[in-house]
């Protein structure tokens, strides 16, 4: 069940330039059902800025309570969001994540592009414990962005990539899986779009996961804000509901 | 709840809030978080005679205390939500508004001929003010002798009283109301969106794939506000006011200017409990303002000296 | 500092950015903050034939991301403005485009025609859309045929180039635009306030004395922007364009909408020290930007694939 | 000279229902030249609220470079600041305050309504400190909205009434100065504007200055918002800096 509920922030702090890592606390989190949902929040109080902010969970404790969230403070509201202590206004678990249940083959490449990198971490946790081998391919802008490189570590290998090479590969995700000849039965890829064509075609052969971005109103596919287009007879689904994680092939790109 | 309870031509309302036309779909997704049934009425997604699959993404952009939405009337089409949506939101006690769009004439009598013979539709909604529908939109809702016309059309064949959906992106939005009026409409529901524009900062692009938006949510307020006060003094026809409304408070301030009831838009997509909570607080706020109804309030912002006391 | 140097009809400024008209007097308040000499121009207080007082208190209300104001065109009249307030801001390296109101069409050539004559005035700016004058303010600023023949009738007089201001509350604006250019305007500035109310929770009654007031502020940003947007597409006229601007990236998407320069109003009354922050704020942007010239922007916004490479 | 500036906020408390006391400190301060001034606060960095609030300082300490005001948190603005922490961008000082040197007479009565109080606090203590008798009469809604009594006690007496009667004398500050036959040789008042026209009425026979209030937008004199009516051949002056503070008899009311 969806939930609006004040959550309690139970810490706050900066993990690579820009990039926040906040952790909160309440009941809304017994409600998330897979990796790679979201949350949509509610900055401050004021009108300005106006809308909530959708942000992906990036991991969950249920037996605590509690989820993570990294997100990257660039506009008004999530600059406002770094600056808030105490409680703040969430709604969720909203959308569809990623497949974990049922998955064939024995490894996992997980691919993430900056902000995308965060709902990996939950998706990769879950494979790891369904005793799947997970390999993660993440990319940056430059050394200062880079974060939770240990974190992906315990959980299997990590190759990390740099737009500027000031750290790891330099070049994209898909340079990586190229160069070191990543093989996998399944892929999961959060990132820019054209990143997530570019690795539709790259592992053409194996199914995947990815997960899509869209600027959003209500969040719960009432307002046909975040439509993107698909391949089948209904042309667009919605990114908040339909999604935010679709099959491979399922989306139009372009 | 009698302090609430309204009537207007063909809406007899537990209550006088409603969530707005393309705010609320038609109600599959907000029922997850209340029972509908507990709203004055609802005024559901524009229908048009075929399926629309809207504009290109993005079709939403943020502004200061505001949002701009280019949609562009997506929605499955006339069958579809005569066959589906609108069987659906019978299961709830809930008379439905349909709000009617197209790009002709014949579209919008088409449509409104079929839609206003569903069985729980208790009033149309002629959008004749969507900024984003370019065929024609705009010059049904700015020119007064067009909107008259298709107006009276409309009217000729509605099997239930028929609202007209005033623009705000008018100079004299009186003249409009009235020509409306001579057209045969029942009531008026008004604002829609002001055209406006957001772009971006580093490519001087506008962010809406549509280029333009519709302006909602509490920044448009006043001048809704404003509108409603003078529309209100010039006619009789009842007004569904909108416009940024967002709490209890403001139902009142449309109320008192002139409005017999109020729609909630894009304040619930901030909060998905808005219209519930504003309904749970409006007869404290009645009582506070020692008031025994909330038409008691109406115009107030206008009359002079004088204790309104009748009810519509 | 070149970055920045622009030259419109009449105006050879050292930076696009000016305060707006009533949102700074006659300067003599922020020369508090500093020297009004970094400004590029300034619009001063809409200066009418006779003194006026003004407006009943309170003249203002705030709304969400905006405010109301209805000052009523309070100054001193003209002959106070052209011996006192116009020789001290002479003492300033600022040229001055004065805003110019009335009644009737012959307060306003009466106005221009002294104004126009003052050393340090450099351009007039038409005031036919202040919402807040009864008399006939509000004709003037709606309908296209008594604008052009208001501009012409002040063209033939102004010893400088002139500037029409225009109303937002129209259906379109673009005809209002090419009206005023056909009776001669030398440019355009926009917008001017959109009409808007406020009531008060308690009694109902509007804050504001006038009842109504012009809506200015950041909440009007997405509609002045469009409207610059449509207008810079079908005239050549220069257009200084305002709403809601308060900061560096706000002049940037005016300019990329298509405007040739910038100005402030409400802003400077959140932070006395806007204009001046801007104009320090625009090079390093510039830069950012990739461009030599602040007109390198100027409408990319509807510019299709072209690198814009004049100046004005 | 006016300053705009981050002050630092050294406390905010609570000291009556939805009255606020919070303290300030930065070199504004130095500028302050007499009491009854105000400043003008920017409560949030946000478009909304938009504007300033004005608010009169209740007193200062140019040593420790400190002021505090007094305010009530009804509306948007004045809520939204008493969630402030940390620093607030304020402006000021603005405006002309109560004159306090040269003052002819040995007493002088200070008479407040709600929320029109704070000022008369560092008024009074001005006139102490310059040898006069300090009578104070304070008015307020109901005993829950009282504060800053047994401050106002250590300069000299304090009246206080109550509309409803709940505590000291049931009334307004008029009838209390009639009841306990107050005699002054010149007044100060601050509050609402019907009771600074009965206190000029009752007070007719001594000099006086009351203090004004009016919406602002700019506070420094350009916008002309804050215009008041008064006696004299320019018809209109500024609260913000022909005021707030006027001569009695300056003002027409109605
Ligand atoms: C399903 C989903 C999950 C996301 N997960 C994360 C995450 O885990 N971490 C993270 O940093 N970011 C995430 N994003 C992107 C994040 O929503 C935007 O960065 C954020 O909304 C920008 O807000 P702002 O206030 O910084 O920018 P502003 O420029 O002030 O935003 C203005 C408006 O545009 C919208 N907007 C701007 N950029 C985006 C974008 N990229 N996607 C969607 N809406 C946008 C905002 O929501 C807001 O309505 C996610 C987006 C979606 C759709
Ligand atoms: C010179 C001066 C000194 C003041 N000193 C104090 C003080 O020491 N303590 C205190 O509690 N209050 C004081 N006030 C009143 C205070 O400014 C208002 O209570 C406050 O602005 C209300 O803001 P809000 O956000 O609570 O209300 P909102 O309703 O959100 O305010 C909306 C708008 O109206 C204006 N406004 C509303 N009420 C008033 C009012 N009474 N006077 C002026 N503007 C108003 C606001 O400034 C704002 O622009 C003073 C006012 C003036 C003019
Ligand atoms: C996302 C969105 C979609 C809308 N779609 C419609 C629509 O289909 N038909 C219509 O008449 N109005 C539509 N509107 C306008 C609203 O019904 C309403 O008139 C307007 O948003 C002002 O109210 P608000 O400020 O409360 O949102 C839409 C508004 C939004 C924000
Ligand atoms: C208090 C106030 C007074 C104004 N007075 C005038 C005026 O005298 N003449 C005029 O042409 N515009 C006047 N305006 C309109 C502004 O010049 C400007 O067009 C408008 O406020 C939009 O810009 P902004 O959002 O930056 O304030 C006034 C605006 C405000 C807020
Ligand atoms: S955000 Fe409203 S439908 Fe997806
Ligand atoms: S508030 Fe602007 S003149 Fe006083």
């Amino acid at each position: 069940m969806i939930k609006v509920e004040k959550m309690k922030i139970l810490s706050q702090k900066i993990i690579a330039e820009n990039i926040y890592e906040i952790e909160l606390q309440g009941p809304l989190v017994n409600e998330i059902s897979m990796p790679g949902q979201f949350v949509h929040i509610k900055v401050n109080k004021a009108n300005d800025p106006l809308l909530r902010r959708p942000i992906s969970i990036s991991s969950y404790d249920k037996k605590r309570q509690t989820m993570t969230l990294i997100y990257r403070a660039t506009g008004a509201g999530t600059i406002e969001l770094a600056q808030q202590t105490g409680e703040i206004n969430v709604m969720g678990p909203l959308g569809s994540g990623f497949p974990v249940e049922d998955v064939k083959g024995e490894t996992a490449v997980l691919i993430g592009g900056g902000i995308g990198v965060p709902p990996l971490y939950e998706c990769s946790k879950q494979l790891k414990a369904r005793g799947k081998k997970v390999i993660h391919i993440l990319g940056f802008e430059s050394a200062e962005a880079v974060f939770y490189e240990d974190k992906f570590k315990e959980l299997g290998p990590v190759y990390i990539t740099t737009a500027d090479g000031s750290y790891g590969t330099k070049g994209f995700v898909t340079d990586a899986a190229v160069q070191f000849n990543i093989k996998a039965d399944i892929f999961y890829a959060c990132g820019p779009v054209p990143m997530l064509n570019a690795v539709e075609k790259l592992f053409e052969s194996i199914p995947g996961y990815i997960s899509m971005e869209q600027r959003m109103g209500c969040g719960i596919g009432a307002c046909l804000a975040c439509v993107c287009a698909v391949n089948g007879p209904e042309l667009y689904k919605k990114v908040c509901t339909d999604g935010p994680v679709f099959a491979k092939g399922e989306l139009v790109y372009g | 709840m009698d302090k609430l309870r309204i009537s207007l031509p063909g809406l007899e309302l537990k209550n006088p809030i409603m969530p707005a036309s393309g705010c609320f779909g038609f109600g599959r997704e907000y029922c997850q978080f209340y029972d509908l049934s507990l709203l004055g009425s609802i005024m559901v997604k524009a229908t048009t005679l075929e399926q629309r699959l809207g504009n290109p993404v993005p079709r939403v952009a943020e502004t200061s205390s505001g949002m701009l939405n280019a949609i562009g009337l997506q929605n499955p089409g006339l069958e579809k939500v005569m066959n589906t949506e609108l069987p659906w939101l019978a299961g709830y006690d809930l008379p439905v508004i349909a709000n009617v769009a197209g790009s002709m004439v014949e579209d919008y009598v088409e449509v409104a001929k079929n839609i206003s013979r569903a069985g729980n539709v208790h009033a149309l909604e002629l959008n004749i003010s969507c900024p984003n529908v370019k065929e024609g939109g705009i010059a049904f809702g700015t020119d007064p002798e067009v909107a008259r016309e298709l107006t009276a059309k409309v009217k000729a064949v509605s099997e239930v009283p028929v609202y007209v959906k005033l623009s705000p992106n008018v100079a004299d939005i009186k003249t409009m109301a009235l020509a409306v009026e001579k057209g045969g409409a029942d009531g008026l529901t008004m604002i829609n969106t002001l055209v406006g524009m957001r772009l971006d900062h580093r490519t001087g692009k506008p962010v809406i794939a549509n280029k333009t938006g519709g302006l909602s949510g509490p920044a448009i307020k006043p001048v809704a506000l404003r509108m409603v006060y003078e529309v209100s003094q010039v006619t009789d026809l009842p007004i569904i006011a909108m416009g940024g409304i967002s709490s209890a408070w403001d139902v009142i301030d449309f109320i008192s200017a002139g409005a017999s009831a109020a729609a909630v838009g894009t304040a619930n997509f901030v909060n998905p409990f808005v219209c519930k909570e504003i309904i749970d607080e409006l007869p404290a706020i009645l009582d506070e303002l020692e008031v025994e109804h909330i038409h008691d309030l109406k115009g107030r912002s206008w009359k002079v000296g004088e204790t309104a006391d009748y009810r519509a």
